[in-house]
């Protein structure tokens, strides 16, 4: 079986008759309008919440700050995952490529302490990057050469990545005196400066930024970008047309993992400051969600991660100030997920009754 | 040795139960075309169910239809919005994973007052069978006797799984529209109907799948109780093609190299290394599957036509 | 007299600008086979697929038996007796041709009775001469055995209106005749048939009447009797087309192609090409004529480095090459015409664009250093629409609003974009009407002139014919025949790929 | 620097005769609330989250208590994603002015080290870590003090074959919830317990993948029986329900802990090993509002203070030798006198004879 990244993946039906920024805006208020019913169905008001989460999430300088730093991670994993998506590999395994980046940053960032910043910091990047694409190398090379599904590999190499890291970190560089398994700290140089002091914003958004500014050259401005879309999208005529799958298939998933990595190696760099055993709250699942969210289009990972990110920062912050348990938003973001991919458009009566309206 | 290795097995059976079952509905719902990605859900709003009614109606049985009855639901609902609505159903799973999740963490509290676990009284688990001619199987015996009744139905739904699929018309009909959806139409299917009827297929035996776990392995209902079973059951029908016998086979390879994790742990081994054990075994085992189709295929293109 | 068995009154269908019919009048009697004919893009597809349900025309009535009916998708079609065989076969692949012949077409039962079926299929077999391995899946079979395999679903189904779209588009000619013997069969028990065609010998060999289209409109029927081949081609063009002047100048250059020995395997391992040996040198056009499934298939892909030779040696300008790439045999000069056109000729998913320059992506003037330029490919696409009169779509729509015609027009485009030092051209006139057949032939022609090396693997004996320099015959995987086109005629060359001793 | 405070709670040292079981540290207001003021208090909970059955939760139940017997209003904060936004959300907190801060995750610590100096007017409170800063107050839990009475009393009991579900061969076991120092420190305790009774105890130790999977802990329970324990202490929360359950059907002995379960399984949970995290919570709470909530000191809660300990073991109290249980008390008195020394893993680090 070759074809193993499910139809939907590959790009997805164009929706309804929207232009463009509106298509890719509209999933968003569909789904808030569901999330809303929840709300309203565990007797809250809506409007109120959203609004609480709005001003949680962008209500002034440091949340806006904080609301990026949640963005961040979420960014890395959503292009790394459209990268391999777009290649019609179904890499699931950012997840882990992201433990190992993470745990290879705080490594680098403890254990040369007393080099200068920028060759620490270019340093830990650099192995991040490396152990992220090496997580990667085994299931893209058992996909192109002996056609093993990647789903299965990187899913289950996800759970060794959390146990590896773990057992690293638990039995070899225990920082002293705590209760949980964490690294000790990176040194002060290696960490990436924060770009809003008092908040957990640092230059790994800018570092993110660029990051997409790439992808989208790298699919509409070369020929790499060129082939690796056509074998995602027609790898027949990929392969007539003399694209080497394997090849392609394999720099696809190494450049995913490779991403991955970094989406760990600059959160530990960037926010945690050294590695916790468990840290990730799943970014690279989230990640899954919004390459599909944003149809593998730089904008709409933007977006999409951006989504992602103010329903994390405010979920959390909002619970200073009202008393909306974390459970009810993690409702709301399950059910915003659900419909940000559906397309009410296909309602017929919907349609009828919006054309009244 | 071998009764290590029979504590081993006669452990994995129950412990893959809730595995395979999940499996075999995601394999049939695969067949149909749809990777269900929201199988975890359904597990957890089964076993949940399960206890509910299985304590309301003190009859474990009924507890397990019940939570089939309410996985096949979610399912149903849940096939609507990625057949009708277009819903990736990648996301969309997620999604449901994450609300079910959410749901319970704030069901439990404000409706049961209890933080995680719900072991309401008058709760009764699945017995556990005893065949009678089974039992004095020499090795083979606890094996195979002694297990809850959904762990014998996780068995027997693995050929019935194959009979529904490659023996019904529905079968047929179904993994005509996983495989060529416009050709199905064509041929005068109802591909949407037959998926969301896989869909919800998958739902029922998800939920049993939770029962088995709320009722079976243990008596009580916990919020994270399924512990990513639904994920593994999604890499066994991945494994196995969606095929059901090398899908159960991929089920149970994961359960016996967990069991035997278990205990392996306490050795001299770090135990997050044990614990990889069950994971990188299926990974091994999918590589050899692999390395061996390549070899024959590589050995019948390059024999040379024969010189006469 | 009674009213016709089908009726169609002004039916109108849009694509967006295009008008795809307009106001189409078509009256088809019962129990007759009724040709449809008409240039790429005229709107024949179309109108068929109004006919079995899977279009709602934007306007017009339809009647059965004088009756007006609203078709509510193909089921509804098919319980009314009304089914298509397409250009794209319906089939399942991965299913048996048993499970496919009964698919859908048993409601209610549970149980799938394997028996039933079998029994069923034996009886169809029969009845149309035509025997085929049930158990194996689809995609193991013969393109002629998958369109007998639509047919039979159809009778299964108790349809008595046949439709085939360019059926023999993808058949041997010996293939084309069994399945004129079966359409005139079935006319005979009193079923309906429309058949779409290219190819005006067909129509005047099996229909009753003729329908020409041209850009969405019927401009005449009448009855086979009643016209003739250039009339008829004529009201297809709307003009006469003056057979192009095609004899090869001669002069032969260098070899650039060379097989030694050459031998490959199939899938399941059974051989295919079994030492094959020839040449193809500048400024010449080998034909490889055979029946399809006689090693075609390996030869092209063993050329084109799609697939490894299991022994033998293979030289590009004198230089071994058989261990390249498909990359490098291109970047070396090759360019290559796929016979699977809807798979590695082209994406109907992607772009018309994406297909244009799906081979050309890499050079100069559309990218340097790597560096892609979509001003640059636009332009080009657009350059090759009008070079090659490709007609329905815009650089950015995918590739599944063209006619089958149209999108081969695009491939050959493509392909000859630049001239190339060797073309390996795989059935390039495939379902192309007679304008775009003449067209690429011309194309072709003047590669050659321009010194490319062509290798033209054909089943068409005019189409050999008539461009060849040289024709080698494969036969069951071996060369039985290396002959100059002088001493070949058509009798000789249909007697040669059926096996026949020469 | 910071000295070492002590909660005014140990006052009822009342039931501090048998066993290990030992103070009750009092849930009553140490002054009457000054009217006409309340306070605003944050909790934020740990990697994990509520309904791990274990330190949040207890911790949480200490929060709601104080709720009814204080003048405050609180605020449960639990993040999705605590290790990357803990520090923010302290920030945040400090910024809307909290009078305290409860901040239960440990990864937080050097985070709060810089954060609470910001922030003068707000009181800050962390777990299992020395006070950092000047209005950091820090409350450390003696776990492995109650590990160790739980582990000697499990290696006493385990020989006993005249008890209903002990086996001949003197082996226990233990299972934490994941494997990390916080984990450790009791099962270093426990370890350390049954030694001292009998360096010949074989202690199996195994480990979860986490505190809310009941069956996963199950499933490891039956292989440490099978193993030949009969007395299993369960360190891991939700999934210890499991473990529980385990025991109650092979006839085997559980050990508790955190909260008192022995009535989870009536007779089948030997005793249970009892942290107060509810009390330090609801401690701090009860110091801020009456004013003694001074920061830069740590607090312990000990043995002494009631803050760990076992539990009174209702339902099996009568099935253990009276001897086994005055000698576990002797042990008590000794910890307490300091003539034994219960190793502490997060203050020592791991002992060369566990790994
Ligand atoms: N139609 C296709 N769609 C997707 N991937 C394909 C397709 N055809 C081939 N591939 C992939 O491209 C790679 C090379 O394919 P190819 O057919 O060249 O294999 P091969 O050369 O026969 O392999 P081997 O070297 O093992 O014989 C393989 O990984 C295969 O999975
Ligand atoms: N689904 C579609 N979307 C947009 N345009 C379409 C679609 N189908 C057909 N067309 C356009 O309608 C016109 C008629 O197409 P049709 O396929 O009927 O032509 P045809 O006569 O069958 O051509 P050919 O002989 O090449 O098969 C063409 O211009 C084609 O581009
Ligand atoms: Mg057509
Ligand atoms: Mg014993």
């Amino acid at each position: 079986m070759i074809e193993t990244a499910p139809a939907p993946l590959s790009g997805g039906p164009v929706r309804g008759r929207l232009p463009g920024a509106l298509r890719l805006l509209a999933p968003f208020l569909i789904a808030l309008g569901a999330g809303a019913v929840v709300l309203w169905a565990t007797g809250r008001d809506a409007f109120a919440v959203y609004g609480q989460l709005a001003d949680a999430a962008l209500g002034g300088g440091t949340q806006i700050a904080d609301t990026l730093a949640a963005t961040t991670p979420i960014l890395f994993t959503g292009i790394a995952t459209a990268l391999a998506f777009r290649a019609g590999a179904f890499n699931v395994g950012v997840e882990g490529s992201l433990y190992v980046g993470a745990f290879a940053a705080a490594w680098t960032g403890f254990s040369f302490p007393h080099l200068p910043g920028a060759p620490l910091l270019a340093l830990a990047a650099l192995l991040a990057a490396l152990a992220g694409a090496a997580w990667a190398l085994l299931p893209a090379l058992a996909r192109a050469w002996l056609d093993v599904s990647e789903v299965v590999t990187t899913l289950m190499l996800n759970y060794v990545a959390i146990l590896l890291t773990s057992y690293l970190v638990n039995d070899h560089f225990l920082a002293r005196g705590v209760a949980n398994s964490m690294s000790p700290m990176i040194a002060p140089q290696a960490r990436l400066p924060p770009l809003l002091p008092g908040s957990q914003l640092s230059a790994a958004l800018l570092l993110g930024l660029l990051l997409l500014a790439g992808y989208w050259f790298l699919f509409s401005r070369s020929t790499l970008g060129f082939e690796l879309r056509l074998v995602g999208l027609a790898p027949r005529l990929a392969r007539a047309s003399g694209v080497d799958l394997r090849r392609s298939l394999v720099i696809a998933m190494l450049a995913s993992g490779l991403v991955g990595g970094w989406a760990g190696g600059f959160q530990v760099l960037g926010v945690i400051h050294r590695f916790v055993d468990g840290f990730s709250p799943g970014y690279g699942f989230t990640g899954i969600a919004v390459a599909i969210l944003g149809r593998n289009h730089p904008l709409g990972i933007l977006a999409g991660a951006l989504f992602f990110g103010i329903l994390t920062s405010g979920g959390g912050m909002v619970q200073l100030v009202s008393s909306i348990p974390i459970d009810l938003v993690n409702v709301v973001q399950g059910t915003l997920m659900v419909f940000a991919v559906a397309d009410l458009g296909r309602l017929g009566w919907l349609r009828r009754w919006a054309g009244r309206a | 040795m071998p009764d290590a290795l029979q504590a081993v097995l006669a452990a994995a059976a129950p412990a893959s139960a809730s595995i395979l079952l999940a499996a075999m509905g995601g394999a049939v719902n695969r067949q149909g075309g749809i990777v269900n990605v929201g199988l975890e859900a359904k597990m957890l709003v089964g076993a949940f169910v399960a206890v509910i009614c299985g304590a309301a109606t003190s009859s474990s049985a009924l507890g397990a239809l019940a939570a089939a009855a309410a996985g096949a639901l979610v399912g149903s609902a849940f096939s609507l919005v990625v057949t009708r609505l277009g819903a990736n159903e990648i996301v969309a799973g997620l999604g449901l994973n994450l609300a079910a999740v959410g749901l319970f963490g704030y069901l439990l509290p404000v409706v049961f007052g209890v933080s995680a676990t719900l072991s309401p009284p008058g709760l009764v688990g699945l017995p556990l069978l005893r065949i009678p001619l089974l039992d004095a199987v020499p090795f083979l015996g606890p094996v195979l006797s002694g297990h809850d009744p959904l762990t014998y139905v996780s068995w027997m739904v693995v050929p019935l799984t194959w009979l529904l699929l490659y023996r019904t018309t529905w079968g047929v009909s179904l993994r005509a529209t996983g495989a060529d959806e416009e050709a199905a139409r064509a041929a005068g299917i109802r591909t949407l109907l037959l998926r969301d009827l896989s869909t919800a297929w998958a739902g029922a035996l998800a939920g049993l799948a939770g029962a088995q776990l709320s009722l079976g392995l243990v008596q009580l209902f916990n919020k994270q109780m399924t512990g990513g079973r639904g994920f593994i059951a999604l890499a066994a029908f991945y494994f196995g093609d969606a095929r059901p016998g090398l899908t159960a086979l991929a089920a149970l390879v994961f359960g016996v190299f967990e069991a035997a994790s278990f205990r392996l742990q306490g050795g001299e081994l770090a135990p997050q290394l044990v614990q990889m054990l069950p994971y990188l075994a299926v990974v091994a085992s999918l590589l050899v599957v692999g390395a061996r189709r390549r070899r024959l295929r590589r050995r019948r293109e390059l024999t040379p036509e024969p010189g006469r | 007299m009674s009213a016709p068995r089908i009726g169609l009154r002004g039916i109108v269908k849009r694509y967006g600008p295009i008008v795809a019919n307009d106001r189409v009048d078509l009256d088809v009697a019962a129990g007759g086979i009724h040709a449809v004919v008409g240039e790429n893009g005229a709107g024949k597809t179309t109108l068929m697929r109004i006919i079995a349900g899977l279009v709602e025309p934007d306007a017009g009535r339809y009647e059965l038996d004088g009756r007006p009916v609203r078709l509510r998708g193909p089921a509804d079609a098919i319980r009314r007796g009304i089914g298509m065989v397409h250009q794209r076969f319906q089939l399942v692949e991965e299913l048996s041709a048993l499970e496919n012949l009964v698919l859908g077409a048993t409601p209610g039962r549970l149980r799938f009775d394997r028996r039933a079926a079998r029994t069923a299929a034996r009886r169809l077999a029969e009845q149309l001469a035509a025997e085929l391995d049930w158990e194996a899946p689809v995609a193991q079979l013969s393109v002629g055995q998958r369109q007998r395999l639509e047919i039979m679903r159809l009778l299964y189904r108790r349809a008595d209106i046949l439709i085939f779209d360019e059926p023999t588009s993808v058949l041997t000619p010996g293939e084309a005749e069994l399945l004129f013997g079966i359409m005139r069969r079935l006319a005979a028990d009193g079923r309906t048939i429309l058949f779409i065609t290219h190819k005006l010998p067909e129509v005047f060999a099996v229909a009753q009447h003729v329908t020409v289209m041209r850009r969405g409109r019927v401009v005449a029927t009448s009855a086979v009797a009643d016209t003739d081949p250039r009339q008829v081609g004529r009201q297809m063009v709307g003009e006469d087309l003056t057979p192009p002047d095609l004899r090869p100048s001669g002069r032969v250059g260098r070899p650039v192609l060379a097989l030694r020995e050459v031998s490959a395997t199939g899938g399941r391992g059974e051989p295919r090409l079994r030492r094959v040996s020839f040449e193809v040198a500048e400024g010449e056009i080998v034909g490889v004529a055979g029946v399809e499934g006689n090693g075609q298939r390996e030869l092209v892909e063993v050329v084109m480095g799609l697939r490894q030779p299991a022994g033998g040696e293979i030289l590009l300008d004198g230089r071994p090459c058989g261990h390249r790439g498909v990359r490098e045999r291109r970047d070396l000069g090759v360019a290559f015409i796929s016979e699977d056109r809807d798979g590695e000729g082209a994406s109907l998913d992607a772009t018309i664009a994406d297909n244009a320059v799906a081979t050309a992506y890499r050079r100069p003037p559309l990218a340097r250093a790597g560096l892609l330029s979509p001003g640059r490919v636009r332009r080009a696409t657009e350059d090759l629409i009008r070079r090659f009169g490709v007609q329905g779509g815009r650089p950015g729509a995918p590739a599944r609003v063209l006619s089958g015609g149209n999108l081969q027009r695009l491939v050959v485009g493509r392909e000859l974009s630049r001239v190339p030092r060797l073309l390996v051209a795989a059935h390039p006139t495939r379902g192309v009407d007679l304008r775009g057949t003449v067209f690429i032939r011309q194309q072709l022609h003047r590669a050659r002139e321009a010194g490319a090396a062509i290798l033209l693997v054909s089943e068409e004996i005019v189409e050999l014919l008539e461009l060849c320099d040289r024709i080698v015959v494969l036969y069951r995987g071996r060369i039985t025949a290396d002959l100059p086109v002088a001493r070949v005629t058509a009798e000789r060359l249909g007697a040669l790929m059926a096996g026949l001793a020469a | 620097g910071s000295s070492t405070g002590t909660p005014r709670a140990s006052s009822g040292v009342a039931g501090a005769t048998q066993t290990g079981a030992g103070a009750q540290p009092s849930f009553t207001p140490a002054c009457k609330p000054p009217a006409g003021r309340t306070y605003r208090v944050a909790l934020v909970i740990a990697q994990g989250g509520l309904g791990d059955q274990s330190y949040n939760d207890l911790a949480y139940a200490g929060f709601t208590r104080a709720k009814q017997d204080f003048p405050i209003q609180g605020q449960v904060i639990q993040s999705p994603d605590i290790v990357s936004q803990g520090r923010s959300i302290l920030q945040q907190a400090g910024q809307q002015g909290f009078d305290l801060v409860i901040d239960l995750e440990f990864s937080t610590g050097d985070a709060l080290k810089e954060v609470a100096p910001q922030y003068p007017n707000t009181h800050w409170m962390i777990v299992n870590l020395p006070s950092n800063a000047p209005d950091v107050t820090g409350y450390l839990f003696d776990e492995q003090d109650g590990s160790f009475l739980a582990g000697a009393l499990a290696a006493l009991v385990t020989r006993d074959t005249g008890i209903k579900g002990i086996n001949p061969d003197h082996t226990i076991g233990v299972i934490g919830g994941t494997k990390s120092p916080g984990i450790d420190k009791f099962i270093v305790g426990y370890i350390q317990g049954a030694h001292q009774v009998d360096a010949a105890t074989r202690v199996l130790v195994k480990y979860a993948d986490g505190f809310g999977d009941p069956a996963n802990g199950k499933q490891l329970a039956q292989a440490l029986f099978d193993q030949g324990a009969d007395i299993v202490y369960q360190v891991a929360g939700g999934t210890g329900t499991g473990i529980i359950q385990a025991a109650q059907q092979a006839g085997h002995f559980a050990i508790g802990v955190d909260t008192d379960q022995d009535s989870l399984a009536p007779g089948s949970v030997l005793t249970s090993m009892v942290k107060r995290t509810d009390f330090a919570v609801y401690d701090a709470i009860d110091r801020l509002v009456c004013g003694t909530l001074k920061g830069g000191e740590s607090i312990t809660l000990g043995l002494a203070q009631g803050g760990v300990g076992l539990s009174p073991m209702k339902f099996t109290r009568s099935l253990v030798p009276a001897a086994d249980l005055s000698r576990v008390d002797r042990y008590r008195q000794d910890i307490l006198s300091g003539r034994i020394k219960v190793w502490n893993v997060i203050s020592q680090g791991y002992p060369s004879w566990y790994r």
